[in-house]
């Protein structure tokens, strides 16, 4: 899958929209938070840039930046496949998670990297995830989840499998607290990260035509997912089906997740 | 790819020989004792033969084998008494998971397991036991009568993966399996899963965020199916015993990772084989894992299920 | 509604079924619980009836038998159809509550009554099953409700819409102290009785053919229910659809009960 | 029978006269002032005369009226903010109830409202405001997460009826009502429902179930629709104006049977002659309230709250 909009053969300063291939100005682009200025499509964000977009300017402090993944099983490709992922993401991993101020509220925040292995859960993730709750449990501080991964990480076979119930298992660490935890679905959210931590906040909120379900395409094609609606596992499919609180445009985003903590912090 | 016939072919033929040569015997009169012992002392050699040497992709067969008891049949089998409740409370019954209360060995207790259907029709009944929201919020509909009447809770999964169609997204399976993990986590009492035959992906593990996880010798669980994981880790799911290697989805491999708590034997030859032996070891298992953690309190209960997947992961750390 | 088989026209020791219209040898008849012993239709029972099928021999102790219905609204025809539900019946009301022990299990039981103005609930009635859920709490004692009835009793208007809503708290009330609560709906459960403590039991069984359902047939009918299946506000729709745990033949209702406060009471 | 329209008759003549007198004077620039004040005494005598009066079942029209304000108008009437939001979590969202987050006069608070349609295409959307299991689910999510946040509950409740179609049965309707009331009476926060229009039956008590229930003064609460009460007592549908004497569910009969906890005067003429000063009303009403409320314990509520109901109902004893 294409992560952002970046076509080479068109000078530095345009740009062309995956959606509806119209040529864009990159400064009115970038200014749109790289949503098409034209059709409205949503492109991906790397974790880094939805940071800058989401928390107020210089509160980020990252948390376990330092995790790194193994490779336990000896699995084919895996190494390579990691090597990849840090030089095409510039990440360590899928997910960032740490502390900022919104609006002036306190949170912690973890924000997917879809450039990653496809964002993909695996130990890093599911250790970086549940220690971002144990720490909002800890401090009692809300969490705000921004989702973007295709599921577990085969690589890591049963252990990623296990990343599931884990993140599971924190998110009720912090349920107990009562503090808010907030998601935001982004394109895509799918699978393993879908069917575990993501689905279990207070407040579900999604982009725009971001794609979020539970089988990838390949395996709904095979079940016969053939008699399935135009806008079958779009955020908008879900929130027609009750999964979804609100779909929300990227540039309301912060100022509904500020109004959210306004309204569910003590 | 090989079928569990084929691997079966040798020790089937010889247990029709065994048999044709009893039936001989019963109707002309004759004893045939001698020769019988030979054939079964050689059925036995083969099928320790096969048996000492089965691959990632044989286990993969057998988990799936069209003879292997399910989950209702151990239930028969292990329980003195058993009542299936039914209904999630919400519009559905789904006949993919069954659910009720059952007697075992002097405790009682909330059963939940994954059922595949055993002839074509019971098959597409039970949708090839791949469950849809339904049947997991039936199963926390359970989970929740168990925490009220502080009844233990056994699993037993079995499962190709939770049903992936239109029906199922639109009532949100991911949800769904999400919800469950977490009652099972929210629970006090003690709560034990049996994989025992396919433990498919997030279908499974909807059922298995429990104090102690057994697998069967010859079940399987995986993250991702190994044709799946064939398909897009060599572009060809006709490799998919490379992938079922790769994935270690074998009981034995999943000990060693340490993501189980024990492995419960199968009789020689498999499960379908012995279905009642198999039973009683379940039985045995279970009972065992019950008393010890019946020791614990409701919070201690809570908190070691929490520790036991707080503790799963492998990564290093970067100076 | 024809409360149960009697033909006036054939002698004493004949009955004739409400469904299949055979004529029954009453002796059978009774021995079977009033099942009809050729097509198996569950005929409806009167409290004392059912009471005396369900527990153990002499053990019912009635309570709260003196209560009578009053006429707060004064509304047209209630008085006459309080005498009438009296001298048919032979009930003071809707249902008959008390203690008694089942299988030697000490359990609080309520029995609705159909024949008492359709066994529809109004103060009284819903007096009788908060004070019977109140009992049981105090005492540690197990609930099973025998439920029939039209729903709420029209002519104490919104007095009666409210033992709704303060049955449905009693029931909660019980929940809390960890005693098991069973349902069983009978011929007819309906309205806002199911809509009430009926639906809220920890186990809901049923007999087989009884009509379950939230609309009266006239309303149901006024709201296009035309595609309506054919089994539509039976017992076995409402199983199908999650609503039922087990339907059980009149005969497996004791045994089921006995098993069901085995496994539930601590 | 009338219908609202008739009883409204004269009075929109009069109304209209007076705007095109406006409009006139307006155009031509004349003074016609006294001409407008005379028509707007009239108006205004006339509007007592008629609001006198009113029976039962002009109170049920009322309640009924297409132009009087419903949830969402009142939200936004009186509410410094309000977001909406969304589903049950179980694969559905019922346009026929709204709920959401808003703040009034300090107050942070979960609202839950019935909403039916102003035009044709926006009530069948909203089903003409009879929610389904999925309604009350919806609103069910919204009180967990009430009780989650220590957020106060409002719920503005104006209905027919739950929704009486095979797909809301084939989805447990009445197991969806009596567990909208259940979850209401375990909570430990302040709850309050107003009943700003028809609170029909079953559909109306599963949003009510709360420490305080306020009426609007021309809302109407009914065990059943007087149309449907007629047709049983009187044979006759078309005698539901006798029905809605007999059955007493105007507020005025409510609140004298100890029924409910207040009235909530509307403007002359009803409440969608003055939508606004309707909203502040209720506004007001509901912020006493909850400041009173807010001098209770956690506990205190809940067993208020049971106790409030408990003692509902009109028996004799025998001797
Ligand atoms: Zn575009
Ligand atoms: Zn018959």
């Amino acid at each position: 899958m294409q992560r952002r909009a970046a076509v080479s053969m068109i000078p530095e300063q345009w740009v062309q929209c995956i959606k509806c291939k119209k040529i864009l100005f990159r400064p009115d682009f970038e200014r749109a938070l790289r949503v098409c200025t034209h059709c409205g499509y949503h492109h991906r964000l790397s974790a880094r840039e939805r940071i800058l977009y989401t928390v107020d300017p210089d509160s980020f402090r990252e948390t376990d930046a330092e995790l790194r993944s193994a490779d336990p099983l000896g699995f084919p490709e895996y190494a390579e496949k990691l090597r990849k992922g840090v030089a095409t993401s510039g990440e360590q991993e899928a997910i960032i998670t740490g502390t900022a101020t919104l609006n002036g509220y306190e949170i912690v925040i973890g924000v997917m990297d879809f450039g990653f292995m496809g964002g993909s859960m695996g130990s890093v993730v599911g250790e970086k995830v549940t220690r971002a709750f144990e720490r909002a449990a800890e401090r009692k501080l809300p969490v705000i989840m921004f989702c973007a991964s295709g599921g577990a990480r085969m690589q890591e076979g049963l252990i990623s499998l296990m990343q599931m119930a884990k993140t599971t298992a924190a998110v009720g660490k912090l349920h107990r607290t009562r503090m808010p935890y907030i998601a935001v679905f982004t394109d895509p959210t799918m699978a393993g990260v879908l069917a575990s931590f993501a689905s279990l906040a207070d407040v579900i909120l999604a982009e725009p035509g971001a794609l979020v379900g539970f089988a990838g395409q390949r395996v709904a094609a095979q079940a016969g997912v053939s008699k399935a609606p135009a806008n079958f596992q779009t955020a908008e499919f879900q929130y027609e089906h009750g999964m979804i609180d609100l779909i929300v445009p990227r540039r309301q985003i912060r100022p509904t997740l500020a109004y959210l903590l306004e309204m569910l912090l003590p | 790819m090989m079928t569990i016939f084929e691997i079966e072919k040798p020790i089937n033929e010889l247990e029709s020989a065994i048999a044709e040569l009893r039936q001989l015997a019963l109707e002309k009169g004759l004893d045939r004792s001698r020769e019988i012992a030979e054939l079964e002392a050689q059925r036995e050699r083969l099928l320790r033969q096969i048996f000492e040497h089965l691959s990632a992709w044989d286990k993969v067969l057998l988990a799936r084998h069209p003879k292997r008891p399910y989950a209702l049949d151990y239930i028969r089998l292990m329980c003195e008494s058993f009542m299936e409740l039914h209904g999630d409370r919400l519009g559905f019954d789904d006949p993919a998971i069954v659910a009720g209360l059952g007697k075992m060995g002097g405790y009682k207790l909330v059963i939940v397991g994954q059922q595949k259907g055993r002839d074509l029709k019971e098959r597409q009944q039970r949708n090839f036991g791949m469950a849809k929201p339904e049947g997991y919020r039936k199963a926390m509909r359970m989970f929740r009568l168990a925490e009220k009447f502080r009844l233990p809770v056994l699993t037993l999964v079995d499962t190709p993966a939770a049903d992936p169609g239109v029906e199922s997204e639109s009532r949100g399976i991911s949800e769904s399996i999400a919800q469950s993990m977490l009652t099972l986590f929210e629970l006090t009492v003690p709560t034990i899963a049996v994989i025992i035959g396919e433990g498919g992906s997030g279908g499974a593990i909807a059922l298995a965020a429990t104090n102690r996880v057994l697998m069967l010798e010859y079940a399987i669980y995986s993250v991702i199916p190994p044709e799946g994981c064939a398909a897009i880790l060599y572009r060809d799911p006709n490799k998919a015993p490379q992938a079922a290697e790769a994935l270690k989805l074998t009981a034995d491999r999943a000990l060693e990772l340490g993501l189980i708590d024990g492995i419960i034997p199968e009789p020689l030859g498999a499960a379908h084989r012995d279905p009642q032996t198999t039973a009683l070891s379940i039985r045995a298992a279970v009972l065992q894992q019950l008393e010890t953690l019946s020791q614990l309190s409701p919070e201690e209960l809570r908190e070691q299920r929490y520790q036991r997947f707080r503790n799963i992961g492998v990564f290093q750390t970067a100076q």
